[in-house]
């Protein structure tokens, strides 16, 4: 049976222009890699909004990264003073993964 | 003039996706598709801007409009962001967010102005693309500036020079400027065997992209809780007032009528693509809600359905 | 006229995406160009029948026609869930679901045919368009009907306004009908500019459009375990049986020929856009494996390499 | 080191034409908000469905939805009923949040 | 209140033109279905790459699979060994979901 | 003559989307939109050398043509393997991985080619498409024959007739092929009616498409931290070799010069669709990263700006 090692699934939420900005957030973490997840439309406290938007202007975006828990806290850390003004959602979840050592 | 606007297959797309959208209907044009034809667009303008140029030179009145069109969009957002403290009571980030919206240009008007002008006559001067595309990105700089202004520097990573790199290689300066220079050097022969593509289809990709347009500005204006009274109207007083220093500008600096009123309609539109991104960077505490439910609810409406024949009006008055 | 019908490169682009699929081709075109194209197609039917409606005026043939097409889309679903509960063996829910979409019209039969008809000299009436449009909902009603007549009314939350709202809005009747009334509002001389694209362009599309088509029939087909024989024949037999309702019922009235192959086509094809979508919020009870596969992966392909030839042929035969 | 408030992340798997109704669920218990999240193809017991067919007619989509317990199995229970009938797929999993108190 | 049952959610971020061979492994460990999560860009150790690239060459996908821990073990044991060499990415996370037993 | 291709349009596209990239410029082309342009292309040149051979009749030409082009796929792979592994220390996997891909054929090269060609007054024949889709296919058996050969079998789940399904249904392959019997099929006068849409906007679709091209192998060269000078080099150094065969092969079997020049440029060519994905599935152990940086990243860029006009100048001077 192949061993499997705890790691954190970190999902944050945001609107598509903030995409490079996070993405800085995530390697200042040391965190080995992200990948972009395609939201298609959503609403929430602020209305509803839609991809299929020419402008791009409502675009959001879910940023997808994996890590172990200290470099998962240090990125928390760093988005968590900026996602009440920057609208951000960001989720925690706990994840098994195999080959451990490269997050 | 008002009624072969509003009886034009172009505008009639536009209201079409409008009502639709008011109506509900779950029509949709997919997101690749309206990006599509947005490039294809682009694209055509400043290839064919550029094959004129090539034809009639750099003249003074090529300077004198680009010079006229890079002041109005720097100086613009002050009286607007002016008007939207005072009139619109908005906080300083989001009177600066609008106000650049109101300085920058909207690509879809302009082109839909140049075909609405030339059908009836009045074809402006290639070298207005040029002029487009310099006027995108200098509002961007004061929406900023009379945001900022005498705030302690907010802890942004924004260095100022990745600011303006993202500003300058923002996607439709880079295809604008970069087609206007190809159809510069190729000139009317080289421009000859493509020509098929960017003429013959033009107007009729226009359509579809204003059908997109107008199913996009109705579910905005639906989606526009944000927004006071006071806004609304300011969403269309900003254009008259911007519009008409732009045909008195462009009567002025000696322009002819047509380019006159292209200019006109070029301060009077205000942008959706590229400043709503730079603000959402670079102000993210302004409110999307407030500057897109604006430009791109009311604003670019009411360029499109009278804004255009407006200002044509007033610099046919002028001229 | 098989002959010519199958040597079109329109058609042959259909069997190329066919035979692709069956051979388990990776070749697929993507999603948005795919909407992009079946929103050109119908922007353009729509645009070039009110242009034509407009030339021709507001006549007795155009009402007899809607006339016509709205009752065979309520009447053919009474027939055709006669037949599927009886030969095909059908529980009432999947029966009705099924009916609606023989009730209901193809857009792209019906263009397929258009331009299939009018390459060999029989050009259908500007407006059998707007008799398309008239046919693609009255259907759905007849087979939610047929599907709960008699049941306790299930607790479903969807009232029968809202369905109606989703019926009358769907984006495809929207877009047919509002671009058939910008052709009549714009008329030949507000066509003329916007035809280079909606007109030139248009059977080229079809092709690439039918590639699509064929890939997509075909991949349904093989996915196709839910139907059995008795369902594989009705699926051959309802559009035979409907075409020549169609056919009859336009010699009737007194259709010019070409038109009366065209109303013979439409009655004869089935939905599988804007029903099965109905379907799916309406009657989610109904197997999707059942409907798609008869109206797309069966009696589509049939209609487009036999059914046109037949009706066309028929309705000759007849007038 | 910031807080974090446990949530539940739903994920509802349906044919696209039935996301109108989900959305009317979510909002009916109660959840601030949901986002759909783009598949591109999948496959079942009732056969394989991609996304890149014009007709619309097999699109899956998931509605993804993040909120407190409570609200959380007021949605479960309004589902569970129509699983089966209308073939949807649901999971519930465990995540972290910051901003708890929005869900 | 609604039964709930534990299940393994398994994520496997692959270059797109292995799906079909990641597909027959799912099939091989006798899991129910799985469905493709469309990913836009992404970044890691060999560099950044973006879906919207037409030589699709570069293009990455995620596939989702629900089931029991039985046939989600086999389903690792099966990728485990190749993770390496054919660049997979492989979290496993837990889900309670409703109509269990078809997992 | 290089001065000639370097203002064409088209080219200039290529170079304003390289500029942009390499500036880091936010310009994109949406995914769907360039898949779109390369359906398009391919069905465009697919039927049109069909219809150009359904003229001109199945010639000793055709069939010499034929069997140098797969000549030169099967066979090229040899010497680039040799090259890749001796002067560019390749693995034996990574070597067969390039050899494949510099074995076969980059459709968008020799489209661009035959339009840079043409526009010159040395318009390929028309079954050089056919050529085109032979070569896809057989350079990838040569390249997995040389990482594997010697070697004990690896435990690998594609048998060999999976791999070979995959090869011939390729996407791209099938739509040549089909487009190219469409176009026998249909003749002349079927192609007259979808001719528009095929022909009169090619161009301009190709520039759009260089664009885009432009733009993904830019950031391609920007990623590629895998690929050391020697290899830089021989992604220069293979097209120049393997172009050099084609255009003596082509003049040795008596073509005319503008096919043999075509001939050049395809074996000159590298493929970036086709062999990626077949290589990644059968050959996962190979680097992704050196392959499509060559190809893609130097030799497409080489060949489009440089190369046509060398084998068309080498053609000119053999033939
Ligand atoms: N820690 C991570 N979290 C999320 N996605 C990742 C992570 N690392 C790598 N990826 C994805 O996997 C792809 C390949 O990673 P790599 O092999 O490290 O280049 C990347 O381009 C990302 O899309
Ligand atoms: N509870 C939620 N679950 C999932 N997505 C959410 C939730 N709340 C908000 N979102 C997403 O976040 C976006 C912004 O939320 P809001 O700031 O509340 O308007 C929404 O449009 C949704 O796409
Ligand atoms: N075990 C599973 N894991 C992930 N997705 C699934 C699973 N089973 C079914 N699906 C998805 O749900 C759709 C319908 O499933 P089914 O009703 O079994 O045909 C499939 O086409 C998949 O997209
Ligand atoms: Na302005
Ligand atoms: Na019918
Ligand atoms: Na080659």
């Amino acid at each position: 049976m192949i061993e499997t090692i705890s790691r954190k699934r970190i999902e944050i939420l945001m609107d598509t222009p903030l995409v490079p900005r996070l993405i800085r957030y995530v390697k200042d973490a040391d965190i080995s890699g992200w990948s972009l997840i395609h939201i298609d439309s959503g609403g929430g406290r602020n209305g509803e909004w839609r991809h299929d938007d020419v402008t791009g202007a409502a675009a959001k975006t879910i940023l997808l990264a994996v890590a172990n828990e200290t470099k998962a806290q240090a990125l928390i850390d760093r988005i968590a003073p900026i996602l009440e003004s920057h609208g951000l959602l960001l989720l925690v979840g706990d994840v098994e993964v195999v080959r451990g050592e490269r997050f | 003039m008002i009624v072969e606007t509003l009886t034009s297959p172009v505008i009639l797309f536009f209201v079409l996706g409008f009502l639709a959208a008011m109506a509900r209907s779950d029509l949709s044009i997919p997101e690749a598709f309206g990006k599509a034809m947005s490039i294809y667009l682009m694209a055509a303008i400043g290839i064919k801007g550029g094959v004129e140029v090539a034809k009639s030179g750099f003249t003074a009145d090529l300077a004198a409009a680009a010079s006229l069109g890079l002041a109005l969009s720097f100086l613009i957002p002050f009286v607007a962001f002016w008007l939207l403290t005072s009139i619109g009571k908005l906080s300083r980030a989001n009177a600066g967010a609008v106000a650049a919206h109101y300085g920058s240009v909207s690509v879809v008007t302009f082109v839909t102005a140049k075909e609405i002008l030339t059908g009836q006559g009045l074809a402006p001067a290639g070298y207005m693309v040029a002029v487009l595309a310099l006027m995108e990105t200098p509002a961007i700089i004061s929406g900023l500036y009379l945001a900022r202004r005498g705030e302690i520097k907010q802890s942004t990573d924004h260095t100022g020079s990745s600011m303006l790199h993202e500003v300058f290689t923002n996607g439709s300066v880079v295809l604008l400027v970069g087609a206007f220079v190809i159809g510069l050097v190729a000139g009317e022969d080289g421009f000859a065997p493509v020509k098929p593509l960017f003429d013959t289809g033009f107007r009729g990709v226009l359509c579809l992209f204003l059908l997109d347009m107008g199913l996009v500005a109705a579910r905005r204006l639906v989606q526009s809780r944000a927004i006071s009274a006071r806004l609304a109207m300011l969403a269309i007083g900003l254009p008259l007032i911007n519009g008409t220093i732009g045909v008195i500008g462009g009567t002025l600096i000696g322009l002819d009528v047509a380019s006159t009123a292209a200019l006109g309609v070029l301060a009077a539109s205000a942008s959706y693509i590229a400043v709503p991104a730079a603000m959402r960077m670079a102000l993210p505490e302004a409110d999307p809600g407030i500057y897109l439910s604006m430009s791109l609810g009311i604003t670019f409406p009411f360029n499109v359905i009278f804004g255009i024949t407006i200002f044509a009006t007033l610099a046919q008055a002028l001229g």
